[in-house]
């Protein structure tokens, strides 16, 4: 608009770090920065790559208002006391799950055995795939765990070194659609309700929660404003990312758009709304197994005071 | 000039045999283009997109610039202190080391943290990749002065400073020089790293981009690029060295002339 | 009051005992030669001299004063040229002056004509022959400004008739200014001719073996070397010194 | 070893002025632990886990080693060949940039999909980073050859192979060794990035792990280790250097005798 | 057949015109020496012969075969010892059979006895004396196999004993092997008391200003030096030498 001069001294400016490189989980926020939305509460919104310096340091340290995290990250986070909280989930459930070549069958998790997987060495791995195998009375020991570093997961299963590996069907499985390479996917959700947590989150830090809290909202009400969007207008909202970010591949974009649309809100009330059940059962979760030195305070490492009123 | 062109075929010559290997290997073993594309691809793709690289090269060469000339500046001032503060030489060696030793991908969350998003933290990461070669080359060489030079220079009353800007500094530029080139060749990977620690500009942010997306093509064109920009820098370093040692103290430029 | 006192002067590399209680001294302005068998330790001295190596034992004076392990009071000739690979020969024969002093480039342009190395002041050492660099390594340290001067065989690698032109060159410069140059050669003619006294020194480990006072009236001429009295002198050293080579 | 010693209370007194720096700006400013955890912290942690570590460390440490051991070889044949084989000069200097200038990250998968998970990508990732300084170095200190020396060698019918072994490579000894520094110390840096590759063990998997859980302050045990693996590696360099130029062709080595 | 023909030899670096059509020849087992101007180009001249320095123009032939651009073929003793720092005498003084022929250890130990060096012979370069390394990069020429062998003032740093010495011994391996020798010196009682012939070159450029057969008969002694014919000889050198030096 015409008041742009004068009313951009006046914006706050506001950084939001990113837990990788952009992709359409950060959809809406690209769209609430792009569409004026942001603007319109009065802030003046940088979204920042974190590269390998990684979100969550910057986000506690209030280097960065804003970040993109996950709730399993955030649970081990608020365990070590970083003040770090989450004020938004980005999509309702979990659309991770284990991804493997159609031609290996593996269909469900029995099928693991005997069977190669390929992750980053956390010990969280093997406990997720002992959880969901137990449901199928399979023996974890039965699958051979290996360390694929940064290999990506075509490049690895298609070597054969692997068999199968945890992705993120929104964006690497729709990859596999586009070229036409047919896989199987394992959802976490469907064999262990407590691992349907939040990933990805938006976060902020204590202290903007303590001494910013209107900030916080009107962050909260633009980004919601923005993902709304996104939902409504997937193709829009795909270009609005692409244009930002032309270096994307903008076919993977739509495409990824497209079927990430629906999943953002889903059975939800309001976008970004989180149960505290979700985050004690994944908290318990890992605390059973050993992942966390001590449990969580479940009550402090999300709110959804900040989500805008519902109409 | 003719000269340099005259030696410059072979290089030439040998990237584009690699090349067509390359390329018949893609076709023969059939490798898949998101694996492996083939090079004339690579080329097409650079070609096509180069706008849009323009932007990212110009903000990675003056990261280089900048990161290559504060390191290699650097550099020089830890070799000449620990050479010339004896007490330097002997306390400051493990942090020198120690500074090469810390991970950048660990390090990069506390410059952010320290240093914000802005250009410093970035120049930091070139800088301490780049002065380390610089001044362990520099330092082997202050201590290879030839015996019978100092020994006129303390006759003659040189004094330190004397002894360091009349022999000591002329006889170790060979040693600069090897530095300088390892450094040339490490500030362009320096500054595509640095790119992690946060930018929105730069061919170390469109490659992951790129590779996050699956573009292995487009990551191929940053890295001939990157690789451009070395040699271009290295071949700088090398000019430079040739107008700077012009003596002919050893064997082999003397010898281009007689045999 | 002397301008160099050495003072009972040892000095020993491990095993190796090289200089034996050595004494003599130079009066101001005087030119003193040394003989002595090679590998005796007069390039070991001058470096004791020069402040450069400290002394087993002994004291160098310099006026009165000590400068024993303190460099930088004479002007020094190195045995081996010493030339500095990336100078020119004109920035070589300054270096001295840039050192202590200021640079008179018109001065050492002058010599270098002088010596005979016109045209190449701006070649680089490795360009010159043996004795050229012999020449640019002597006008470097007559162009420094120190008033003791010391010279370790600058002339080794002359033929005989630049030698006589570089020594004749050598006493005038000499004669005008009256620096103390003390000059090591193993030339006997070239000792008597141009000093005022020659010390002897002997076989390892070396003592003053005989100090020999040169009357000869100055200026001195070519003819002084077909002298009887001067044949007689060098036959005299001469005996002196096969002595203690044997 | 009692020099060792006499010199080594210099660098542990800086690092221990450097710890209660550190500690005490901890301290100040109220710094928290998970963003940078206090010295004290860190050696608590790293004695009360040491038994954690012992396998990470051994790990890396055989993956430097041989690592190291493989990539200097190459680096000094890499050399050797440049310099003896005009032709290869001329034309291998490009490709030898281009291996310094492909990002790891990059180059990770394709090495994954053409060797697998073994050994042997890491060994390559290794020796990609050390090979460099030393064939640069070594290079630059063949350029070097003293002109008589040469003179003579060839004027005594000396072939090339006796050239080299007898002339070329003595004298560039010097040179050697400060490639050789910088590359011991690249080397253990190259071992960590190495098992991003894909490794069960290793400080470097250690290291990531911690980090991605938040824990600080065992990445800074893990760096600690990192950097005490790498200093000990370089003294090691340091003492071969004088154990091997014995000659004494530099004033101050002899300087240490007589002032 | 002659050993060693040098035929129309010119040199010139850039617009420095050095050698100007040298030309003469060596018999076998002949002791041929070079009197000339510092400067004149004899060490240009030995690098032509040994195969390191192409000339401008002409050829050198060693038993009628061509060696212009081939070295090899000569035994050197260079003008600056050029020792190797890193080696011990010994094995410096062994490098010439090391690259031609085979060790003899024996033989080099003997020989650095010969020459005053004994107990140095594990010592390092630096830490001789200007003259030692000198006689050390003699022996190390005399120790090489080839039959031809080029020294460039090998003696110039010496006292005139350890020289007299050197000189008679160098005679008496040469009266053994019958080597051929191509001698630099600045000595004309050097370059006379120990050649079957003296070349005399000029200024540069460099031409062969006249030879002198010099035909005293061998073994030579001492006292030669004191004979008439031999300071007759001396004179008549020394004037061609001055005329050439004006
Ligand atoms: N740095 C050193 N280390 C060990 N010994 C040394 C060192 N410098 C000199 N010497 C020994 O000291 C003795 C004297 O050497 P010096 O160079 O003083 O002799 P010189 O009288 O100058 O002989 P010349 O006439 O041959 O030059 C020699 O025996 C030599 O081996
Ligand atoms: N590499 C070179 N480049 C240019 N000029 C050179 C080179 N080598 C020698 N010269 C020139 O050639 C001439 C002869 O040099 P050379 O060393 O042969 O003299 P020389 O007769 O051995 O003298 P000296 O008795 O002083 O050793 C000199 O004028 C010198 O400047
Ligand atoms: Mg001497
Ligand atoms: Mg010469």
């Amino acid at each position: 608009g015409g008041n742009e001069d004068t009313s951009k001294d006046e914006l706050e400016e506001i950084k939001v770090v990113l837990d990788w490189t952009p992709n359409t989980n950060h959809t809406g926020l690209y769209v609430a920065r792009d569409k004026g939305y942001f603007e319109e509460e009065g802030l003046d919104v940088e979204i920042i790559m974190p590269g390998e310096a990684g979100a969550d340091q910057l986000v506690a340290s209030g280097k960065a208002d804003f970040g993109v995290s996950y709730q399993e990250s955030i649970t081990e986070a608020r365990v070590q006391d970083v003040p770090i909280v989450s004020i938004a989930a980005v999509i309702q459930h979990n659309t991770s799950g284990f991804a493997s070549l159609e031609e290996e069958g593996i269909t469900s998790p029995k099928d693991f055995e005997g069977k190669t997987y390929g992750g980053w060495g956390a010990p969280l791995e093997k406990a997720v795939i002992s959880s969901v195998m137990q449901q199928e009375n399979a023996d974890v020991s039965k699958v051979d765990i290996v360390n694929m570093g940064d290999s990506d997961f075509f490049t690895a299963v298609e070597r054969d070194d692997i068999d199968f590996a945890w992705i993120y069907y929104g964006w690497t499985g729709v990859e596999a659609e586009l070229r036409d390479t047919d896989i199987n996917m394992v959802y976490l959700t469907d064999y262990s309700e407590k691992l349907d947590y939040y990933t990805p989150v938006l976060a902020t830090n204590e202290d903007m929660i303590e001494n910013n809290p209107e900030t916080v909202s009107k962050f909260m009400k633009a980004a919601s404003q923005g993902y709304q969007f996104a939902i409504d207008n997937p193709v829009e909202a795909a270009n609005i990312l692409i244009e930002a970010e032309p270096d994307l591949d903008a076919e993977l974009v739509k495409a990824s758009q497209e079927w990430l649309a629906p999943k953002y809100k889903d059975d939800a009330s309001q976008w970004g709304l989180q149960k505290q059940e979700v985050w004690e059962n994944y908290a318990e979760w890992m605390y059973e197994h050993d992942l966390l030195e001590s449990e969580l305070d479940a009550e402090q490492a999300f709110t959804n005071e900040f989500l805008p009123e519902e109409d | 000039m003719r000269k340099l062109l005259k030696q410059g075929w072979r290089p030439i010559l040998v990237l584009i045999l690699l090349f067509i290997i390359w390329e018949l290997s893609v076709i023969v073993f059939e490798i898949q283009k998101w694996l492996l594309p083939a090079p004339s691809e690579i080329f097409k793709i650079g070609v096509a997109e180069w706008p849009n690289y323009y932007g990212h090269v110009l903000a990675t060469s003056k990261l280089i610039i900048i990161g290559f000339i504060i390191g290699s500046s650097i550099g020089i001032i830890v070799a000449v202190a620990l050479h010339l503060v004896k007490f330097l030489r002997l306390s400051m060696y493990p942090l020198i080391i120690l500074s090469q030793n810390i991970p950048i991908i660990i390090l990069a969350p506390l410059l952010v943290v320290w240093f914000g998003f802005g250009m410093f933290p970035k120049i930091l990461v070139i800088t301490l990749v780049c002065f380390f070669p610089i001044a362990i080359s520099l330092l082997g060489g202050f201590q290879q002065t030839d015996r019978d030079l100092m020994h006129y220079m303390k006759m003659a009353g040189a004094n330190k400073k004397q002894i360091f800007w009349k022999l000591e500094w002329p006889s170790a530029l060979p040693y600069l020089f090897s530095g300088l080139k390892i450094s040339a060749t490490y500030s362009v990977m320096g500054a595509v790293i640095s790119e992690w620690l946060g930018a929105s500009k730069g061919l170390g942010v469109y490659m992951t981009l790129a590779s996050s997306s699956f573009r292995p093509d487009r990551v191929f064109v940053a890295i001939f690029i990157i690789v451009a920009i070395s040699l271009l820098f290295f071949l700088f370093i090398m000019w430079l060295e040739k107008v700077v040692i012009r003596w002919h103290s050893s064997e082999k430029r003397d010898s281009n002339e007689t045999s | 009051m002397k301008h160099l006192n050495v003072q009972n002067i040892s000095q020993s590399f491990g095993e190796n005992h090289v200089l034996d209680d050595i004494n003599f001294s130079i009066e101001e302005g005087e030119f003193v030669s040394i003989l002595g068998p090679s590998g005796s330790g007069k390039s070991t001295l001058f470096r004791i001299i020069g402040g450069i190596s400290e002394p087993t034992s002994g004291d160098i004076l310099l006026k009165n004063k000590s400068i024993k392990g303190k460099p930088g009071s004479i002007s020094y000739t190195p045995q081996s040229p010493s030339l500095f690979p990336w100078r020119s020969i004109l920035d070589n024969v300054l270096l001295g002056q840039e050192i202590v002093g200021k640079k008179d480039r018109k001065k050492a342009l002058q010599m270098i004509e002088r010596a005979g190395l016109g045209s190449y002041e701006h070649a680089y050492p490795y360009e010159l022959s043996g004795g050229m660099k012999q020449r640019a390594s002597f006008i470097r340290s007559i162009l420094s400004p120190q008033s003791l001067i010391l010279l370790d065989e600058p002339f080794s690698a002359l033929d005989e008739f630049t030698r006589t032109d570089m020594q004749k060159w050598l006493l005038s410069m000499w004669a005008e200014h009256r620096r103390s140059i003390l000059f090591v050669t193993h030339n006997i003619e070239e000792a008597i001719f141009l000093s005022d006294r020659v010390i002897i020194l002997s076989q390892r480990p070396a003592t003053v073996l005989k100090e020999f006072n040169i009357s000869f009236s100055r200026p001195r001429e070519e003819e002084l070397l077909l002298s009887e009295e001067f044949i007689e002198l060098k036959k005299e050293i001469y005996q002196e010194m096969r002595l203690s080579h044997a």
